[in-house]
């Protein structure tokens, strides 16, 4: 049941990802960049470990927990910034 | 053994001093660790002076040749007893002279560390260590003449002797450097047994340019003589210890040391009598006008050092011998002076001598110590400097050969002779006699007594040898200057008396002209009224120092600020031509990349992502906020195909840096205006783009090419070995801290002295706490429950990392991101975890340990050890010394990550105080 | 594999895959960035759990216990999704001032 | 839960964290596990003061949260594939009675996380949770929900 299913569950993860990518181009404001990049971390643990599955050996396992804490860490920092710039201008930043 | 002890105990007492709050544990301290020295020296003495050498080594870098090689024989037996004997009397005469001054612990930490780097210089058996302690000494005579260093004086003339002395150090390098290509090794003993092929080789003239630079800068030789009478900001007992007895006798040292493998050639004769009888005569005529008691004896030094070097210039062994003995008079009588004028300088408060007069009816005792050194210093007969002085008159006299230095040389000496004699009437009648003082800021008096006590001790010395010499100082100065001349020992005599001769009347001549000079000038005063003369060589020096300053502004007005694009390409462009270069030379076949075997199948998604967003960064409408988001897409991307490429390292690594990047350019950012000028004009943008494309381009295809030609590499074998040699299975670590071990250390050296000096200049005044975060509510929280979660994936990235990817250095940038997101999430620099000083040291103390550690137990440098013990219960653990380093490159990593990033968000902001 | 685990397995990836995909439409197609950030912060958020936890299930059977330290990535990312929200959300109303004032909704009683 | 007996917490979830991650169950990375997580938390854990927790009332919070995150996931993802571009969002203050920071920061959390709504700031001198909810016809009643369901709880939490 599972093999009928992953190729439909990777598919979508990667459309996800795509999805993602597609706000963290088109912005409009830094903050949904950062959105979108926290997202896109987010979206590719889920892809690694559906691919994990349909490959039959697990993805580095460090590397899953380097993307979970990095992206938080990366989220948090642009975050930290952007309340720091906020005297800049109304216009958007990003 | 000993050798070793000698060397390394002043190091150890330096470092421990420097802990110390007590000024009197640290006088005991400073003072046990001298005589212990000089006890040691004392146990070597019969052996050394029977002619042995003496040797103890150490493999340091043995692919190079280099070891840590100590020696001694009869010369640099001499050299270290006066270095350690002096040393002990200055450490206690400086007890007394800075009484109650709060940083006297830190004054004798940094006497000892200079007692510690001269005595390496002494007693290096081997150039590269030679030169080394060479550089340490300068860097101790810097520290200490800086030592009032708000004080303007003391300022320039520290930084004047640095750059002096430094510039000579740099010379000694290259000379070292040839001088060990010539002699085919660096050994000392090597080297001054091929004294033959090294006057022979090609590369002689430069030897002998680089290595008289070194030693004339050291030694105050003209044209270096300036930094020396600059160097008198010092506290006395500095000028009495390093400016009089020890470090300007270091060059002296280098002259003597190795007079048999360079000297004896008509270069070594011109060029160092040259030096020599100008330095004497210019510093003998200078000494008579100076009116700052320290400043007539530094320019007396200056000419005595003139008068060594140019006895040592003369080449013949009789000029040895006098030149070794006058080595010794001098650093009795001149410290003793030295320290006599301290007395006095502390006793009235000020040491101008137009002020300070009379001063015989105050200091009886004083007065009486200084006029017999002073007499010592003039040659007058009963004392040391008579009889030294009596065998260079008689060289002068004896020369033969080269024409014009023979007949200028005995008038030189004569003057210089005179000048001597007058210089040292002036010290003693102007000083204690001479009418009454005038405008003391207080009443002086005896000093305290065991101020005076080292004073006594030297001037014995001075009348002791110089009434029965040969019993005093007969057997040293023979096996110095045995092993100076490197061959058989001349017949001379030290007596006292020789009968009616020509030097006798030199002798005589010099001491009544001498007085004679004095009286005239000083006939009502009128040396007080003389303006100082030009201080000749410092107004040059400064004004060098404007220029390379100056021309440093220029420069970098060229290159900063808005030409940032016009910086970028041009280092893009170098590279690109570098690269090229030897392309253009033919040979080269190419391989065009086939894509489709490049990437795997699967992951094109990825490979196409990340290209997307590394075209869409590039985008001239960005901000820069939007381009590192970008850029922390290509990262992920890169990560992934990494990762796909069955390159787990790689990935991780490429992680942790992106996100450390990414946080520092984040806060970096945040210091630059928030909108980047754009390039608009349509040339400028292509041309910046096929630069791009051609560093970008260039650097993928020669990469790519490199990995095709997989040349015999060393990596296959590091792969090979890694199980065997190392004990570990992921290579990657294993080369890093391990078969590269001694790379690593240079980098994480490196690597703390950049983030050191950018905390420096960022956080100089760091913001307690920031409250341009608002901290958030939920983020404190959040942290601290993520936090320890961090630190034990770190823990157990760094344990696996022998084996499995992971290791020292991932584990610290996890572990500083965590700390820099702490002390971020508190809004202070203040973590409570975040130490970064502390980390470093620990860090690069762990590393340097660690390799230490296989050097005490018999191994090279950072050999590594590694076993499977099997350990009850625990089963079987890998355990390797390679991971005690590993956990050095982690904390050197946690430091300077979070060293780095704090400075940036909390650290000073331009324009703001 | 046991036909439950199975099953489950499945149910986990379409759930998170749907998720995910939710998630991330509603970030792209909703109005402006305050609502944006509602939908992929849980979405997506419950889209990687779901994808993990099936990891792990799956990987039990294959290397016992040890596929189970796939859950710390879950908890990770379960205890930082509200604050990354949280933080952007709080960086937008700085940068943004001109954000409606709240409703001073003051339930009348509470039970 | 006493001071220590906080810091035994984070040690048995760290030395179960080490296990996990060292993903063998021998004798060695046991004790290994025990010595990393006693340093860990000798390090990193600060001892602070906290009461006992009533088990009963976390595990009635944690299931409750779990139910809310797939309901209001679904009525969310409804939302999203209806009609995006015709929500109702509203700001909302939730005046809390809560008293201590941690419980605070876990109501926040469980805010978040359920779908719909997303808090935003606290307001410590007034004691009030500024939420942000995604479509409501009537913003009070987000409010009063919010109370009942979460705060009520929270607030039995500890004995």
């Amino acid at each position: 049941m599972t093999e009928t299913v992953l190729p439909f569950a990777i598919l979508a993860y990667l459309l996800a990802l795509l999805l993602c990518g597609v706000r963290l181009l088109r912005g409009p404001s830094a903050e949904d960049r950062v959105l979108a990049l926290d997202t896109l971390y987010v979206v590719a643990l889920a892809l690694i470990a559906a691919l994990s599955i349909a490959l039959g050996h697990p993805f580095n396992f460090e590397g899953v927990l380097a993307i979970a804490m990095l992206g938080f860490v990366g989220t948090v920092a642009a975050a930290l910034y952007l309340l720091r710039v906020k005297g800049g201008s109304n216009a958007d930043v990003g | 053994m000993t050798l070793l002890t000698i060397c390394l105990l002043p190091w150890c007492a330096a470092l421990l001093l420097a802990r110390l709050r007590s000024a009197t544990a640290a006088f005991a301290l400073a003072g046990a660790c001298a005589l212990v020295v000089l006890g040691l020296l004392g146990q070597m003495a019969q052996a050394v002076w029977a002619g042995q050498t003496l040797q103890s080594s150490v493999a340091w870098l043995p692919a190079l040749g280099v070891s840590a090689t100590l020696r001694i024989d009869a010369l640099a037996w001499l050299f270290a007893t006066l270095v350690s004997g002096i040393g002990a009397l200055v450490i206690l005469y400086a007890r007394y002279y800075m009484d109650g001054d709060e940083r006297l612990p830190r004054f004798f930490a940094l006497l000892c560390a200079f007692m510690g780097a001269m005595l390496g210089v002494v007693l290096a058996g081997d150039l590269v260590l030679l030169a080394m302690f060479w550089e340490l000494t300068s860097l101790a005579s810097f520290l200490l003449i800086a030592f009032n260093a708000p004080d303007r004086g003391a300022v320039r003339g520290a930084r004047a002797a640095l750059a002096v002395t430094g510039m000579g150090g740099l010379a000694l390098m290259a000379a070292v450097v040839m001088l060990g290509r010539a002699a085919g090794s660096f050994d000392l003993a090597t080297v001054l047994a091929a004294g033959d092929v090294v006057r022979a080789d090609p590369r002689y003239p430069w030897i002998l340019t680089c290595f008289l630079l070194a030693v004339f800068s050291k030694s105050a030789q003209f044209p270096f003589q300036f930094w020396l009478a600059r160097a008198m900001a010092a506290p006395t007992p500095v000028s009495a210890y390093l400016h009089s007895a020890t470090l300007v006798k270091a060059g002296i040292f280098l002259l003597l040391r190795f007079y048999p493998v360079l000297g004896g050639t008509d270069a070594w004769f011109f060029a160092v009598s040259t030096a020599g009888a100008i330095t004497l005569l210019l510093g003998g005529v200078a000494a008579v006008f100076q009116h700052d008691l320290k400043g007539l004896l530094a320019y007396s030094t200056v000419s005595h050092l003139g008068l060594i070097t140019l006895l040592i210039g003369f080449s013949t062994p009789t000029a040895i011998v006098a030149a070794v003995f006058h080595v010794i008079n001098h650093a009795t009588f001149k410290a003793s002076l030295f320290m006599a004028a301290g007395i006095v300088d502390h006793e009235c408060g000020t040491r101008d001598l137009r002020n300070v007069n009379g001063m015989w009816r105050y200091m009886p005792l004083t007065g009486s110590l200084a006029i017999v050194a002073a007499a010592a210093m003039a040659g007058v007969p009963l004392l040391n400097g008579f009889l030294s002085k009596e065998m260079f008159f008689g060289e002068a006299l004896a020369l033969e050969g080269h024409d014009p230095i023979a007949l200028l040389a005995p008038l030189a000496a004569l003057l210089a002779g005179a000048a001597g004699v007058a210089y040292s009437a002036r010290f003693v009648h102007d000083v204690f006699f001479n009418g009454a003082p005038i405008n003391l800021p207080r009443t002086p008096h005896e000093p305290p007594l065991w101020m005076a006590a080292p004073v006594a001790v030297l001037v014995l010395l001075c009348l002791l040898v110089g009434l029965i010499p040969t019993p005093i100082i007969g057997a040293p100065l023979a096996a110095a200057a045995h092993a100076a001349l490197g061959g058989s020992l001349p017949s001379y005599s030290l007596a006292l008396w020789h009968g009616f001769n020509g030097p006798l009347a030199m002798s005589a001549l010099a001491l009544v002209s001498g007085v004679g000079i004095y009286a005239v000038l000083m006939r009502k005063r009128a040396l007080h009224q003389r303006p100082l003369p030009d201080p000749w060589g410092y107004r040059q020096f400064e004004r060098l120092l404007l220029t390379l300053a100056r021309s440093g502004v220029v420069l970098v007005r060229q290159l900063r600020g808005d030409r940032m694009r016009l910086q970028m390409a041009v280092l893009a462009l170098a590279a690109v031509l570098a690269a090229g270069w030897p392309l253009l030379g033919g040979g080269f076949e190419a391989h065009l990349p086939e894509l489709t075997a490049a990437i795997p199948q699967g992951g094109i998604i990825v490979w196409v992502v990340g290209a997307v967003f590394a075209i869409a960064a590039t985008s001239a409408r960005n901000q820069p906020v939007t381009v590192l988001l970008f850029l922390g897409a290509v990262g992920l991307a890169v990560a992934l195909a990494f990762a796909g490429l069955s390159a787990p390292d790689l990935s991780l690594t490429q992680l942790f840096v992106e996100v450390a990047t990414v946080l520092l350019l984040l806060l970096a950012l945040q210091r630059l205006p928030v909108e980047a000028p754009p390039v608009r004009s349509l040339g400028k943008r292509l041309r910046y783009a096929a630069i791009a494309v051609a560093g970008g381009g260039g650097t993928g295809w020669l990469a790519w090419e490199a990995m095709l030609r997989k040349p015999p590499a060393i990596s296959d074998y590091q792969l090979a070995n890694a199980v065997s040699g190392a004990g570990g299975t992921n290579a990657v670590n294993v080369i890093i801290v391990d078969f590269r071990g001694f790379d690593t250390l240079g980098e994480i050296t490196v690597l703390a002295a950049a983030a050191l000096i950018v905390w420096a200049f960022l956080a100089r005044e760091r913001a307690g706490v920031l409250g341009r975060f608002q901290g958030s509510f939920m983020l404190p929280t959040a942290v601290k429950i993520v936090m320890p979660f961090a630190a034990l994936v770190a823990v157990h990235l760094y344990l696996r990392g022998h084996n499995l990817p992971g290791g020292g250095f991932v584990a610290g940038l996890l572990l500083a991101i965590g700390l820099v997101l702490e002390a971020l999430a508190l809004g202070s620099w203040r973590s409570p975890h975040a130490r970064p000083v502390r980390w470093l040291a620990a860090g690069l103390g762990l590393a340097l340990l660690t390799g230490a550690a296989s050097l005490a137990l018999g191994y090279p440098f950072l050999t590594s050890a590694f076993g499977h013990p099997v350990l009850p219960v625990l089963g079987e653990i890998p355990l390797a010394s390679a991971a005690l380093f590993d956990l050095g490159v982690l904390a050197v990593v946690v430091g300077a990550t979070v060293m780095l990033i704090l400075a940036f968000a909390f650290g000073r902001e331009e324009g703001k105080k | 594999m046991p036909m439950w685990a199975d099953i489950c397995v499945a149910v986990l990836l379409i759930v998170g895959a749907l998720a995910a995909l939710i998630g991330t439409w509603g970030m792209l197609r909703l109005p402006d960035f305050m609502t944006r950030l509602h939908a992929p912060t849980k979405a997506a958020t419950l889209g990687a759990g779901c994808a993990l936890a099936a990891l792990a299930l799956r990987f039990y059977f294959v290397e016992g216990g040890s596929s189970l330290r796939y859950l710390i990535p879950l908890g990770f990312v379960f205890v930082t999704a509200p604050v990354s929200a949280h933080m952007l959300a709080r960086a937008w109303r700085a940068r943004h001032p001109v954000t409606p004032k709240p409703d001073p909704a003051m339930p009348s009683a509470s039970p | 839960m006493s001071r220590s007996g906080l810091r035994w917490g984070w040690f048995l979830t760290l030395w179960v964290a080490w296990l996990l991650l060292h993903g063998q169950a021998s004798v060695g990375s046991a004790l290994l596990g025990v010595i990393v997580a006693w340093g860990v938390v000798a390090w990193l854990v600060p001892g602070l003061p906290s009461k006992r927790i009533r088990p009963w009332v976390l595990i009635r919070l944690g299931a409750r949260v779990l139910i809310d995150i797939v309901a209001s996931n679904l009525s969310v993802a409804w939302l999203v594939m209806t009609r995006p571009s015709r929500t109702r969002p509203a700001w909302v203050s939730v005046p809390l009675e809560l008293p201590d920071d941690i419980r605070v920061v876990m109501l926040a959390a469980i805010v978040t996380l359920t779908p719909g709504t997303l808090s935003v700031e606290y307001d410590a001198e007034h004691a009030s949770l500024l939420v942000h909810v995604l479509d409501t016809a009537e913003p009070a009643a987000v409010a009063a929900e919010i109370k009942t369901r979460y705060e009520s709880l929270l607030l039995e939490l500890y004995a």
